[in-house]
C-alpha cells in the first residue's frame, strides 16, 4: 500500500466543497449528499492510509517542493506523525457519521451543509498535522470560520444566532490572541516552522518566551473550553445542528489541548516543559477548576444537548490532566481517553438527535415521560452514560486508568483520581437522570428553566413517527467503538507509540531536518483491570444514587432535598453563564492574566 | 521620519480609543473608516505598500461600507415591520 | 527613556488590543461590538508590522530597486495582506449574524440578548 | 454579570494583561531591529528563484502558497455563512422602484466605474510586479459594481450580482486554486509546486503558477464581495410593489 500525499486530505475536500457549493442550484439533494459521503469516506480512507504510513517514522512533506535550506525552513510543511493523522482519521470518521446520520434530513442550511461540513474537515485534518505555527493559526481560523457557519445553520429562531455570535466573538478574540503570540515568538526566533522555533529556543527561559506561551496556550484553551474560557460551549453546543454537534464536542474542542501540547512539547519543549513545573502546575489548576466547574453545571442544565455541552467540558477539564501530567504513559491515557471520550460523546449526540427528530424537544421537562416507547433509543442512551461514567470496558476508563498510574507523587495521585471520579459521577448522573425521567418516566418532570426552553427547530421537515435506521446505525457504532481500546488488543501499544513519538522533540525536530533518527520503542505500561473495574463500579454506583436523589428528591424526607437547590435556577455558577458577549470575554482575559501570571509566579 | 513614525503610531493609538468610545453607531463606521485609512498610511510609512494597498480596500473601504449595508439593512426591515404594524 | 523609544511601537499594539477589549466589555450595541472586535485585530496589524521593521529599510518590491539591498521584513507583510482577508470576512459574517439576530429578535442590545441565560 | 462589575473586572484583568504584555515586550529586539533570519532569505532570493519583483506576492502564493489557500477558503467559508444567514429565496423576486438620481451623478459613476474597472484589473494581472494582487484586485473590481447601484441602476446591478453564475464563479475561484495546486502532482511534484515556466523578470507572464493564482483569488475574491454586497442590499432591492 503506497501513502498517498499528506495534502490530499486538505485538498480534496476543499475541492469537493467549492464544486458542491458553487453548482448547488443545479444538483439534487440526494447527489449531493452522495458527492459528500463519498468524499469523506475517500478521506477517511487517505487519513487512514496516512496513519499507517506514519507508524514508523514522521512523514515530512514539503509545500511547493521547498525544503529547508540548511537550517532554515522557507515553506510550509506538514510533519505527520501518528497522533496527528489518527486525530485527522476521527474528524474524518466522526464527519462521515454525521453524513450518514444525515442523510436528506438536515435540510435547514439550503444545501450548504455539506459544503461547510467538508471545509469543517479539511481544516481539522490540516490543523491536526501541520508543523508550521502560522497555518495552524489559518487551519484554526478557517475551523473556527466554518464552524460559526455551521452554527448558525437553523436560522428560524433568534436563540441560534445569539449562541454562534457570542461563540463567534470569544473564538476571534482567541485567534487574535493566537497571533499575537505568534508575533512574538517570530520576533524572537525569524522562524515559523515549530520544529525550528524549538530548535532556536533551545532552553531559553525568559518572560518574553513565557509571554508568548501563555498567549498562545490560552487562545488555543480557548477553543478547548477550559474554564473560565469555556462559556461559549454551551452556547454553541445547544443551537447547533446534531452532526456538527458531534464533530464539536468529539472533536474540536480537543484538538484545542492538542494544539496546546503539540506546540509546547515541539517549541516550548526545553524552555518550558523540561526543567519547571509551573506549566505543568498552571494546567493541572486550569484542569481541576474545568472538571469542577463543567461537572457541576453538567448536572444543573435541563436542555439535552446543553448536558452534554457541560459534559464536554468536564471530560475536557479531565482530558487537560492528562495534559499536564504530561508523560508518555499519561499521553497515552489521554488519547484513549480522547478517543472513547469522542465516540461516547457521539453516540450520545446522534441519540439525542433521535429523540429530537421524533419528539421535536430537547427540553427535559418537556420529554418527561415521552420517550417510553423508545427502547433501542433508551438502551443507547444508557449505555452513552455508563460509558461517560468510565465502566470497563469503556475506553474511558482505561483512559483514566493510564493517567492516574503515571502520576507519582501520591498527594498529585489522589487528587487526579478524585478529579477522575467526579467528572464520571457528575456527567454520569446528569445523562442517566435525563434517562430516568425521559424514558422511564421516573420521579417528576424536573424544574424547567430558561435555558431548557431553548427551542430547536427538528433536524428533518416534519413530525416523524418512526426512526430510519441510517439515524440508529452512527449511534449505535459510536457506542460500540467506544469500547475498543479496551477490547482490541493492540490498541495500547498503538496508543503507546503515537504518544511516545509525539512527546519526543528531538525525533520531530530532526525529521525535519531530515536527519536520521534512532528511535526504539520502550515496552508499554501495563493496566491493572481489577482497580480500573473497581473504580468504574464506584462511578457509576455514585451516578446512580445521584441520579436516582434527583428523580426522587421529593419522595425524600426534608433535609435530604438537596438535589432542588443544585439543579434549581438559583445555583450561583449559572449566573455567569449569562449569554452576554461582553461578560465572556472579559472571562477569557481574567483566564489569560490567570495562566500568564501562574506561569510567571509559580516556580 | 522617525518623529514621524512616532506620531503616527501615537495617532493610531488615539483613533483606536476614539473608535472604541464613539457610541453612535453612523459616527463609528466613519472613525473606522479614518482608522482604516489611517493605517493605510502607516503601512505605507513603515514600507508595506502591498498591505496598505489591501487596507485601502478593505479597512477603508469594503468593511465600513459592509457595517453600512448591513444598519441600512437593518433600518430597512424596521420600517418595514412598522408598516405592517400599522396596516394591522 | 530610549528603551521607551524601543518598545513603545509594541507597546501601542498592545493598548489597541485592550482598547479593542474595552469596546467589546462596554458594548451597548451588537454592531458595536464588531466594530471592536476589528480594532482588536488591527493591534495585530501593527504589532506584526513592527516586529518586522527595519530601521532604514527599503519595501520588498524590487521593481526599481536592485536585490540585495536591506529591506524590512516581507514575511510578517505577507502574514498581515492574509490576515487582513480573515478580517474583512469574519467581519462579514459576524454582521450577518447581527443583522439576522435583529430581524428575528428585534434588538440590538447585547443585555436585551440573553436567551442562552443559565 | 452587571455592566458595572463587569468594567470592574475588565479593568482588573486589563492591569494584569498589561504588566505581562509589557514584560514581554522589553525583551523583544528592539523596534528597527529585525534579526531574520527567515525574511531575508526571501528578500533576497525570491527574484532569482521565482521571477517575480513583489517578494511579498512570492510568499502570499508561492513560498506560503499554503497559507494562502486556506485564507481563501476562509473567505468563501465566510460567504456561505451569510448567505446562507440572509438570504432568502422567497424574496428574490421583484425589483423595487428607483428614485431618479441627477444625471451628472449617473455619468460620473458610470466613468469611475470604467475606471476602476481597468484599474482593478491591471492590479489583479501585475501582482507578481507591483504591490497589489489578485486579493486587492479583487476588492476594486467588487467595488467598482457597487457603483452601478450608486447610479441607481438597480436592474442592471441585481442582475448582474444575483445571478447563480456568481456563485459558481466565486467557487471556481476557490476551486481553481487548489487544482493548480493539484495539478503539480502530473509532475509528481509536492502539492502547490510552481510548475509553469517562470518567463522573463518583469514580464506580464512571468512567475509561472504565481500569476495563475493570482487570477484565481481575483475572481474568487471579486465574485465573493459582490455576493456580500447584493445580499446585505437583497431586501432593500427586492422590494415587491410598495417599497423603495
Amino acid at each position: 500500500m503506497i501513502t498517498p500525499s499528506p495534502a490530499l486530505p486538505i485538498a480534496v475536500p476543499l475541492v469537493a466543497a467549492a464544486f458542491l457549493a458553487g453548482l448547488r442550484k443545479f444538483l439534487r439533494r440526494w447527489l449531493a449528499d452522495l458527492i459528500a459521503t463519498a468524499t469523506a469516506a475517500a478521506n477517511l480512507w487517505l487519513c487512514a492510509a496516512l496513519l499507517r504510513g506514519s507508524w514508523h517514522s514522521n512523514i515530512v512533506y514539503w509545500f511547493g517542493n521547498w525544503f529547508p535550506r540548511g537550517r532554515i525552513v522557507v515553506g510550509i510543511g506538514f510533519e505527520v506523525d501518528p497522533v496527528g493523522a489518527g486525530l485527522a482519521t476521527l474528524a474524518c470518521l466522526l464527519t462521515l457519521l454525521g453524513f450518514i446520520y444525515s442523510w436528506r434530513i438536515t435540510d435547514s442550511g439550503r444545501d450548504l451543509f455539506q459544503p461547510l461540513m467538508l471545509i469543517f474537515m479539511a481544516a481539522m485534518c490540516g490543523f491536526a498535522m501541520t508543523a508550521d505555527l502560522f497555518n495552524l493559526f489559518v487551519f484554526f481560523e478557517l475551523m473556527s470560520t466554518a464552524a460559526f457557519a455551521l452554527c448558525g445553520l437553523k436560522t428560524h429562531e433568534p436563540a441560534p444566532l445569539q449562541g454562534a455570535f457570542n461563540f463567534a466573538v470569544t473564538n476571534t478574540v482567541g485567534a487574535f490572541l493566537i497571533l499575537t503570540g505568534i508575533a512574538l515568538v517570530y520576533a524572537v526566533t525569524g522562524a515559523l516552522n515549530m520544529a525550528q522555533i524549538g530548535f532556536l529556543l533551545g532552553s531559553r527561559h525568559d518572560l518574553l518566551v513565557i509571554a508568548a506561551a501563555a498567549f498562545l496556550c490560552s487562545g488555543f484553551l480557548i477553543k478547548a473550553a477550559i474554564a473560565p474560557f469555556h462559556f461559549w460551549l454551551p452556547d454553541a453546543h445547544s443551537v447547533a445542528p446534531t452532526p456538527v454537534c458531534v464533530l464539536f464536542s468529539g472533536l474540536m474542542v480537543e484538538l484545542g489541548a492538542f494544539a496546546v501540547l503539540r506546540m509546547t512539547s515541539v517549541m516550548f519543549g526545553q524552555s518550558l516543559l523540561q526543567p519547571h513545573s509551573a506549566f505543568r502546575s498552571t494546567l493541572l489548576l486550569l484542569g481541576s477548576l474545568t472538571v469542577v466547574w463543567g461537572g457541576l453545571m453538567c448536572f444543573a442544565e435541563h436542555h439535552l444537548k446543553r448536558v452534554l455541552a457541560f459534559s464536554t467540558i468536564s471530560h475536557g477539564g479531565a482530558m487537560l490532566l492528562g495534559v499536564a501530567i504530561g508523560t508518555p504513559a499519561a499521553i497515552t491515557g489521554w488519547l484513549t481517553y480522547l478517543f472513547a471520550h469522542a465516540m461516547a460523546k457521539a453516540g450520545l449526540f446522534f441519540t439525542a438527535g433521535i429523540l429530537l427528530h421524533r419528539l421535536q424537544s430537547m427540553s427535559e421537562p418537556q420529554l418527561f415521560k415521552r420517550g417510553r416507547s423508545l427502547r433501542f433509543t433508551a438502551a443507547l442512551w444508557l449505555l452513552g452514560g455508563i460509558a461517560l461514567a468510565a465502566l470497563p470496558p469503556f475506553g474511558l476508563s482505561n483512559g483514566e486508568d493510564l493517567i492516574e498510574s503515571a502520576t507519582h507523587a501520591h498527594a498529585l495521585h489522589l487528587w487526579v483520581t478524585l478529579m477522575f471520579f467526579f467528572t464520571s459521577a457528575m456527567t454520569g448522573a446528569a445523562v442517566l437522570r435525563v434517562g430516568m425521567r425521559v424514558f422511564f418516566g421516573l420521579g417528576d418532570a424536573g424544574p424547567a428553566d430558561r435555558a431548557a426552553q431553548i427551542d430547536e427547530a427538528p433536524d428533518g421537515p416534519e413530525e416523524q413517527h418512526r426512526i430510519p435506521a441510517r439515524m440508529f446505525l452512527p449511534a449505535a457504532l459510536c457506542i460500540a467503538l467506544s469500547a475498543a481500546p479496551a477490547c482490541i488488543p493492540g490498541f495500547g501499544r498503538w496508543f503507546f507509540n503515537a504518544a511516545h513519538r509525539f512527546l519526543a522533540q528531538s525525533l520531530y525536530i530532526a525529521r525535519i531536518y531530515a536527519q536520521p533518527t534512532h528511535y526504539v520503542l520502550p515496552s508499554a505500561p501495563h493496566s491493572d483491570l481489577g482497580s480500573t473495574l473497581m473504580h468504574g463500579a464506584i462511578a457509576v454506583v455514585c451516578a446512580l444514587l445521584l441520579a436516582s436523589w434527583a428523580v426522587f428528591h421529593l419522595a425524600l424526607p426534608r433535609g435530604f432535598r438537596g438535589a432542588t437547590h443544585l439543579e434549581g435556577p438559583m445555583f450561583p455558577l449559572r449566573k455567569l453563564q449569562s449569554g452576554h458577549p461582553g461578560d465572556y470575554v472579559v472571562w477569557c482575559m481574567v483566564g489569560f492574566v490567570l495562566l500568564g501570571g501562574c506561569l510567571f509566579l509559580l516556580p | 521620519m522617525i518623529v514621524f513614525r512616532y506620531l503616527i503610531l501615537l495617532l493610531v493609538g488615539i483613533t483606536a480609543l476614539g473608535v472604541v468610545r464613539t457610541r453612535d453607531t453612523t459616527c463609528q463606521v466613519l472613525a473606522l473608516s479614518f482608522y482604516g485609512l489611517l493605517l493605510a498610511v502607516m503601512f505605507f510609512v513603515f514600507q508595506a505598500p502591498d498591505v496598505a494597498l489591501s487596507q485601502i480596500a478593505v479597512g477603508a473601504v469594503a468593511l465600513p461600507l459592509m457595517v453600512m449595508l448591513a444598519l441600512a439593512r437593518m433600518k430597512h426591515s424596521s420600517e418595514q415591520q412598522k408598516k405592517k404594524q400599522e396596516a394591522k | 527613556m530610549s528603551q521607551i523609544a524601543h518598545i513603545f511601537p509594541f507597546l501601542v499594539a498592545g493598548w489597541v488590543f485592550l482598547c479593542g477589549l474595552y469596546g467589546i466589555a462596554t458594548s451597548r450595541h451588537l454592531v458595536h461590538t464588531v466594530i471592536s472586535l476589528a480594532v482588536v485585530q488591527t493591534s495585530t496589524y501593527v504589532l506584526l508590522l513592527n516586529i518586522g521593521f527595519r530601521t532604514g529599510g527599503a519595501a520588498p518590491v524590487f521593481a526599481d530597486i536592485s536585490p540585495g539591498i536591506t529591506t524590512v521584513d516581507p514575511i510578517v507583510q505577507a502574514l498581515m495582506l492574509t490576515d487582513v482577508v480573515v478580517e474583512a470576512t469574519v467581519m462579514a459574517l459576524l454582521l450577518a449574524m447581527v443583522v439576522k439576530a435583529y430581524e428575528k429578535a428585534g434588538t440590538l442590545s447585547p443585555d436585551d440578548l440573553r436567551l442562552m441565560r443559565g | 454579570m452587571s455592566g458595572a462589575w463587569r468594567i470592574r473586572i475588565f479593568f482588573l484583568a486589563a492591569a494584569g494583561f498589561a504588566c505581562l504584555y509589557f514584560l514581554a515586550v522589553r525583551n523583544l529586539p528592539p523596534w528597527g531591529h529585525y534579526r531574520g533570519p527567515y525574511g531575508d532569505v526571501m528578500a533576497t532570493s525570491s527574484v532569482f528563484q521565482r521571477h517575480t519583483t513583489d517578494v511579498v506576492n512570492a510568499i502570499d502564493y508561492d513560498y506560503r502558497g499554503f497559507d494562502t489557500l486556506g485564507e481563501e477558503f476562509i473567505l468563501f467559508t465566510s460567504v456561505l455563512g451569510v448567505m446562507l444567514l440572509l438570504r432568502d429565496p422567497e424574496k428574490n423576486k421583484g425589483i423595487s422602484r428607483t428614485g431618479n438620481m441627477g444625471q451628472a451623478t449617473r455619468f460620473g459613476a458610470a466613468g469611475s466605474y470604467a475606471a476602476l474597472l481597468v484599474f482593478g484589473l491591471y492590479m489583479t494581472t501585475h501582482g507578481q510586479l507591483t504591490p497589489g494582487g489578485g486579493f486587492q484586485g479583487g476588492v476594486i473590481l467588487a467595488t467598482a459594481s457597487m457603483l452601478i447601484y450608486i447610479a441607481e441602476d438597480f436592474r442592471v446591478f441585481k442582475r448582474i450580482t444575483s445571478h447563480p453564475i456568481v456563485e459558481a464563479l466565486d467557487a471556481l475561484g476557490a476551486a481553481g486554486y487548489a487544482a493548480i495546486g493539484l495539478s503539480a502532482f502530473l509532475f509528481s511534484a509536492p502539492f502547490l509546486t510552481n510548475w509553469m515556466p517562470l518567463g522573463k523578470t518583469g514580464d506580464v507572464f512571468s512567475s509561472g503558477t504565481i500569476a495563475a493564482i493570482s487570477a484565481c483569488v481575483g475572481l474568487e475574491v471579486t465574485a465573493a464581495f459582490l455576493m456580500l454586497g447584493y445580499t446585505y442590499l437583497e431586501e432593500i432591492v427586492s422590494e415587491t410593489g410598495e417599497g423603495g
